[in-house]
């Protein structure tokens, strides 16, 4: 696997510098070579939150990423300043609750996920829809090994909600696979998948 | 003329103007705005005194009373 | 829509929407009631000049539409002399959090209130440094738990009024951000003072140390400052005990003295009476 | 227990694997006011460093702290604080005493972007001249510059060995990129530890300036070690006199300077690659050289010249690292540097008109990208 | 020839014959008392660290024959702070002018009262900057003349022990170079404090205070403090007129609370029975 | 009534003569805190500055001293400061604060022997480095060194008329020597001031941070003149907002470094002699620039073609003027210093090879004597 | 046995010690010493009482007194 | 005139300073180059205390004294400290009063002046000794004019002192001239005269 840019992007208090910390703890325990970068200080608080990571076979040297080969956006907000950064070819990854209006990009692959929805409803806590979506993003890209995400995740959390974000993990990662294979079978409009 | 605006662009869902209406004119949307929280709405309007003191706290300056006091 | 009347007197191309603040914070609301002092006093915008450090506190002065001199990290004080020395005309109101202010900036504390400097310095105390992310600073409470006392706070916080009050200020107040009207009628007071006015006020920084001491947010934090405020009037009849844990508030000193600026340009009449050998 | 050492691999960024570094080196008292984007220094080792049977104090700011640091130095202890430009700037007195005194302690600057309050959350190579040059007089110190979390953990380390033996302030310059970014860092079951030189011989006979022939530095008994030490920031004798004699004011500075710039190759680490027949060679440190060297690689794929050359000393400035390049006469030096162009003042100094010297500022805020830098070496060869 | 019996203490390399103090000065006397009072705890030489700063009081620690701590200009608290949490064992004893301590110092002095650090700062206060010739300082009384207040001084004066004891010291006494016996006794109290202990001695500076004052020489400067010098106990009793221009000698606090480098080894205790994720 | 400018022939300290020029130069406001070997400056201010109708503020240290002068000189005013080294450690932070708002004052450094306290009552020049780099990442400041009390009259003047024309912190650069000696100085009648550029358009149309086609320095409104001046010292835009954007640091930086940088030639002041036909050029600053004018005429009585050149201006560093020199292909040059070796790096670096560098240092107390020079003249030629 | 003395070389002629001597023992040389002053000197040994005031007092550590006082 | 070198030292409280500055002046009103430099600091407070003037009818570079061509010492540390400064065929000037033992220096003029003595008992002010010195200097030397001598007195001692101060420079400089006919009219023992 040659270089891999993702950027993982919301709003403050979603847990989004923790998502880039876990997939980069994931990446290392799959022994690749990985850099974690976030945005930083009160811009950081309180609108737009930003986690980066470069993932890559070889050594990494230049640790920032310019253009994004996987976007992921938990609002509206973030997708609207993030989407230019997206590399032709590239991946987006929305959580369909929190964002409503996809502006217009060409060539890219967007996939919906209903992580805060899931996260809410399903596991009763909105505030583990970062790692909802996380599950999604290992299955829709397979960048890391489960078992290294697993692992990444029990280190990563507070101590005692590991159960809670391992299901949430699982629960991401089986919506993506389904939709998956949906959006595989199904039609998809504009170049789009649906993930719902 | 008695009106209250909430700029749902600027709330950010503190609920200090909900906590400490003394009329509880106020309460949280159940729509999420932009900024991804719940922000104030105006539940009952004709309880308000036009006392400001929703005005007078609101930490985003999205708050706004429309008239005022008789006295 | 009708908007906030604080957004009249505000800076709009700054950064966040409308500012950077968090939610429930309570610096905004000291925002506002600085402003509210500013109208009722009828001042002339052009000629107040909000002076601020660095800090979550530090940055209410780029949101002023008048004059603002966003200065250094704890040292507004300093500045402020200096821009007071040379126009006496401006009313000068100094925000300063209680890191700076206590902090750092200590020593710009102790003199300015010993110099008896015409200024009105309004500390926000939210008890930690906010800005940098909820370290503890020279008011946080014993045992209280912020970024750099995850064990606990061993440290013995400040009383600034006390402070302020020894090293000579000529008048010293404190409120919470619950309680409006004094609040603002202190900085209207201040402000009208000739001289060096400290003015205290406990502030909610929900994000950092509401959290982290498990107190909630910003409407939590203020009903939390309703039910733990004491009138100084009252307070004095508590015993140590009963008061621990609350907030003293009032106003503490109010006196005249020699103003600083005054009696240096004093010195310069006095000399060109004089002549003198070189 | 919580561990001391922290033996394994872990996800950590610059700051926190610096705090990793001071505790495996041994340091016993950390003190410093919080101060982007150094701060997480702070922060984890207000924990950690208990753990570790230390001591943390947040000081009431920056002089304060170095103060403190320095006092715990002298009484024997391994002291350090972090801190970024700004924090440096107030801590330029301190920095000539524990110069003057030769009191090991190791200062991190976490470098963001300026002058003045600058862009706090952003990176920079601002201090670079700072940290050298910023208290009054003549002294010297070292300065060391990581690339990485796991250069941030070995070089405070190192740093630590480096003001124990040298007995000089030793400072860290990372900029922010490097203190954020979280990267793989290995920490090892053991590390080499230097303690500080103390006294041979017994007190009555001591003298606490005197070196020995075979070196320019004496050694250090702590306070209450019944040597009886005459600390002094005022220029001193061999017994700790004050003095404002000229002979001993030029011994005593001379030896201050020399301790160190004498030294200097000894303490050189670079890393460099395809240095032999480079047409050109890129000079950096610090983040920039991660761009240098993923520029360099891809120019070689395509069949470019270039070379490259990352220094990890930054100060006493490794002349002849740089007198090595120039004497090949490459077609140019290029020096990108997150700043207008400080370092690259040393490079034309030594290069001493033998090749072109190219300086490739940033002010600051945004890192070369490798792009920028392979079009200047196309643009060269 | 019998010897004074300083002398055994003294380090005889140094500049002056024997020190570099003006004739009549009160800061040899002030060394000689703190010799004293180290004599008389039959302390071990080489575990009392003295420590100074810059200027005529700075100079003190460098005739001590033990170790010594010379450090920058108002800022010997930090550094003893940081020499006490390394060796809890040395007794530490910082001697500091009037001007470092409360003018250059002035955030040194606060917080370290503040943390209530087991120290002793005995502050020799001679109403201004000695060693760089006699300009005014933030002890200074209004009116009076110095260097750099040759038009009358206007600024207002600290009352060093009301701040010391505002910020928390456990320990805070005044007296003068006069007072022989109670200032022997106070320093020795503070010595054994486990905790700040602030000493404030008036002291003569002929050379500048005294002469440009028109109080005289070191001996007629100790006749005005024999004859200005009112008891505590007996100065509550006068009025703010009455006490115009007198010196309140007396102990003002003796407390006990949590000591900052004891509060702080014990966090390494309380962690090492913890276990955390890192 | 007393006398504003002092006309007429005086036997003054450099110390005095930099107070007169200050007042002459129309100095509204001084802060300072006593420090050999400027307190002189602070005392004779202490009055005469009221005589002036100024007024004289003694900080509570060097910090506090200069936030007020920037305060008032924000506030419309001149405004100046005067220490020495160790008190320029302590006003670095506000030295980067000044830089970022392009607020205009004068800042004097008699500069005395350290480093740490050093000794204080001794002359050196050992603060070069530390008033052009002390402050945290890249701003640019103007440096000027007189070589005696009629030069602290006139530098100060100048410096005045600098730190407003460019707004920039500007610094007399004076050695112990220069501001304790005792020399005629003569005092004329009117002296030429320069007054800041105010802003020509009204309020409303007013960008505080943009410039004029032909400068890169704004106007700077008084705060109560009705521009709502926003000072700030984060990064900002030409509104004054703050950002933490990349091209808005980038612009602001370069305009900082280049408003100076950029006029290095213009700012350059000079003294020289006998460069036509020398072999060896003597350069040097401030009263070592007297020593080697009487080793250079003594050289010239004795036949040997030395010259000499003294830098009055030293920062922005006048490279050209080496650079000429260096063209000619001397010998030597040879650059005797009262520090270890630090301008002399800047003379190597402009001379790029094309001819020897003799760095003579002395470290501090003792000035060189004209002897010393002569002897090393000798040995070149 | 009893004796106070007078260190010339050291002595700065302050005066200190004769003014507070409670038996008024000590007075001034008429001799100036080498430093341009006239030191202390003993006038009246027989009325010491070995107080020690002198000596704690003496700045310039150029007096020292002989004896313990019998009590 | 070329250069001549001045040394001025004694103790603390002579105003030895004042000397220097004063002589300096003179120096400026007979339209000579002039430097005066002094002894700073701590150590200028008790003990030997300093002050040099350099005077030339060129341009004065080097400011500093080397040798001196004159000593003046007041007190017999600052001679014993500053005997060896004196050129080959400079001249000393000693307070005869305060200085008891001069050290062996050959080719060296002594002279002798009874500063203090003429100042405590012709003046009633011991504290003018200085003065008196300065009017002996000037009439033992001639470096200066005595019209520039006085102008600069009348212009540097306190206000209200002038008279007593102009007195003083007379009674030295008429207390030179009688020992000066006298010294040479007298024998002179190893190389010195008599100043008294
Ligand atoms: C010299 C210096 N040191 C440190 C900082 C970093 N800093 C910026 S704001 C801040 C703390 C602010 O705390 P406080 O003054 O209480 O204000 P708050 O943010 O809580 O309102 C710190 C430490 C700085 N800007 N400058
Ligand atoms: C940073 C710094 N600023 C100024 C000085 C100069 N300085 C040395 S001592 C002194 C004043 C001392 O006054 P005080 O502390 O009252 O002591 P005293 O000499 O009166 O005993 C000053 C201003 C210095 N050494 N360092
Ligand atoms: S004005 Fe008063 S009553 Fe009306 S909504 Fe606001 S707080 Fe409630
Ligand atoms: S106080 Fe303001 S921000 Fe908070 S909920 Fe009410 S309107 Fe919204
Ligand atoms: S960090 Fe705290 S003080 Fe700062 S804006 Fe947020 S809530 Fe307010
Ligand atoms: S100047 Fe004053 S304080 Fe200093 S030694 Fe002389 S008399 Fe004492
Ligand atoms: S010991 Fe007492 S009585 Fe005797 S000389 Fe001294 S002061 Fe006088
Ligand atoms: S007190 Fe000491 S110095 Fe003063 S006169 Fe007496 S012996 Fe001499
Ligand atoms: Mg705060
Ligand atoms: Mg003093």
């Amino acid at each position: 696997m040659s270089r891999i840019e993702v950027k993982l992007t919301g709003f403050g208090g979603q847990g989004i510098v923790l998502s880039g910390i876990i997939l980069a703890r994931a990446a290392m325990h799959d022994e690749k070579g990985v850099v974690q970068t976030q945005s930083y200080g009160p811009e950081a608080r309180g609108g737009a939150c930003r986690s980066e990571v470069v993932i890559s076979d070889e050594t990494i040297h230049y640790p920032l990423i310019e253009e994004a080969d996987i976007l992921v956006a938990m609002s509206q907000e973030a997708l609207d300043k993030h989407i230019s950064s997206i590399k032709k070819g590239g991946m987006l990854i929305i959580d369909s609750d929190t964002v409503s209006r996809i502006p217009e990009k060409s060539e890219v692959e967007v996939n919906r996920v209903a992580s805060t929805g899931i996260a809410s409803e399903k596991l009763g806590k909105v505030i583990v829809a970062n790692i909802v979506m996380l599950g999604a993003l290992m299955s829709l890209t397979g960048i890391v090994s489960k078992v290294a995400m697993e692992k990444a995740v029990k280190e990563s959390v507070p101590r005692g909600t590991e159960e809670i974000n391992l299901r949430a993990l699982e629960e991401g990662y089986l919506h993506a696979q389904k939709s998956r294979i949906k959006g595989l079978k199904g039609k998809t409009e504009s170049k789009e998948k649906e993930g719902k | 003329m008695k009106k209250i605006y909430v700029d749902e662009d600027l709330c950010t869902g503190c609920g200090i103007c909900i906590e400490f209406c003394p009329k509880k004119v106020l309460s949280y949307s159940s729509q999420r705005s932009l900024r991804g929280i719940y922000p104030a709405q105006v539940e009952n309007l004709e309880a308000c005194t036009l006392c400001r003191i929703c005005e007078v706290y609101c930490p985003a300056f999205s708050i706004a009373v429309e008239g005022e006091k008789d006295e | 829509m009708k908007r906030h009347p604080a957004l009249k007197y505000f800076r709009f191309d700054r950064p966040g929407n409308p500012h950077l603040w968090c939610s429930g914070c309570g610096i905004p609301q000291i925002w506002y009631y600085t402003i509210k002092a500013i109208e009722e006093l009828k001042l002339d915008i052009d000629k107040v000049l909000w002076v601020g450090g660095s800090g979550c506190t530090g940055r209410m002065c780029t949101y002023w539409i008048g004059d603002y001199f966003h200065t250094l990290h704890g040292r507004p004080l300093g500045f402020a002399t200096g821009a007071k020395l040379a126009n006496p005309e401006l009313t000068i109101i100094c925000h300063m959090g209680d890191g700076e202010v206590a902090g750092i900036g200590g020593n710009h504390l102790i003199q300015t209130a010993r110099r008896n400097v015409d200024l009105t310095a309004i500390v926000v105390n939210n008890f930690n440094y906010g800005m940098t992310g909820g370290q503890f600073s020279p008011t946080t409470p014993r045992g209280a738990f912020t970024m750099t006392s995850q064990l606990g706070h061993i440290e013995y916080p400040f009383d600034l009024c006390e402070l302020g009050a020894t090293c000579g200020a000529t008048y010293v107040a404190r409120w919470t951000t619950f309680q409006t009207r004094p609040l603002i009628r202190s900085i209207k007071k201040g402000i009208q003072k000739k001289g060096f006015s400290l003015i205290e006020v406990i502030s909610q920084c929900p994000i950092q140390y509401g959290r982290r001491n498990k107190i909630g947010n910003g409407m939590q934090m203020m009903k939390w400052f309703k039910e733990s405020s004491i009138r100084k009037e009252k307070a004095e009849k508590m015993s140590r005990e009963e008061l621990k844990g609350k907030f003293i508030i009032g106003e503490f000193v109010d006196i005249e003295k020699a103003e600083f600026c005054t009696s240096l340009r004093e010195l310069i009449k006095k000399r060109r009476k004089e002549s003198v050998k070189n | 227990m919580n561990k001391r050492i922290l033996s394994g691999v872990h996800l950590f960024q610059g700051d926190d694997a610096c705090v990793e570094g001071a505790i495996a080196a041994g340091c016993n008292l950390f003190a410093g006011y919080p101060i982007t984007p150094a701060t997480e220094i702070s922060e984890r080792l207000s924990w950690r460093l208990f753990d570790a049977g230390g001591i943390f104090v947040q000081g009431a700011d920056e002089l304060d702290s170095l103060t403190i640091v320095i006092g715990a130095a002298c009484a024997g202890w391994k002291a350090m604080t972090a801190t970024s430009g700004n924090g440096i700037c107030l801590m330029q007195e301190c920095i000539g005493y524990a110069a003057i005194t030769e009191t090991p302690c190791v200062i991190v600057d976490v470098e963001r972007a300026g002058p003045g309050t600058g862009a706090a959350t952003k990176t920079m190579q601002g201090d670079v001249y700072q940290v050298r040059y910023g208290s009054n007089a003549d002294y010297s110190v070292i300065a060391l510059a990581p690339e990485s979390p796991q250069e941030m953990f070995d070089l405070t380390v190192e740093a630590f060995n480096l003001s124990e033996t040298y007995r000089v302030p030793t400072f860290i310059l990372a900029d922010e990129i490097v203190g954020h970014m979280r990267e793989k860092v290995l920490i090892p079951e053991k590390v080499k530890i230097v303690e500080r030189k103390r006294a041979k011989v017994p007190p009555q006979e001591f003298l606490p300036f005197k070196v020995e022939s075979d070196t320019d530095v004496p050694p250090m008994p702590a306070f209450g070690e019944g040597y009886r030490m005459p600390v002094s920031g005022l220029t001193h004798t061999e017994t700790g006199s004050p003095s404002t004699d000229y002979e001993i004011q030029k011994r005593m500075v001379s030896r201050l300077w020399n301790k160190v710039e004498k030294k200097a190759e000894q303490l050189t680490k670079i890393e460099s690659a395809y240095l032999e027949d480079a047409q050109v060679v890129v000079v950096a440190y610090g983040s920039v050289g991660r761009s240098v060297k993923s520029a360099v690689l891809e120019a070689r794929k395509q069949g470019l010249k270039a070379g490259y050359l990352r220094l990890i000393t930054i100060w006493p400035f490794p002349d002849r690292v740089i007198e090595d390049i120039a004497k090949e006469k490459p077609e140019a030096i290029i020096f990108p540097e997150m700043n207008m162009g400080k370092i690259v003042r040393e490079v034309k100094r030594v290069a001493g008109g033998r090749t072109e010297v190219i300086s490739f500022p940033k002010p600051g805020v945004e890192l070369h990208k490798p792009k920028e830098i392979y079009n200047l070496i196309r643009g060269v060869i």
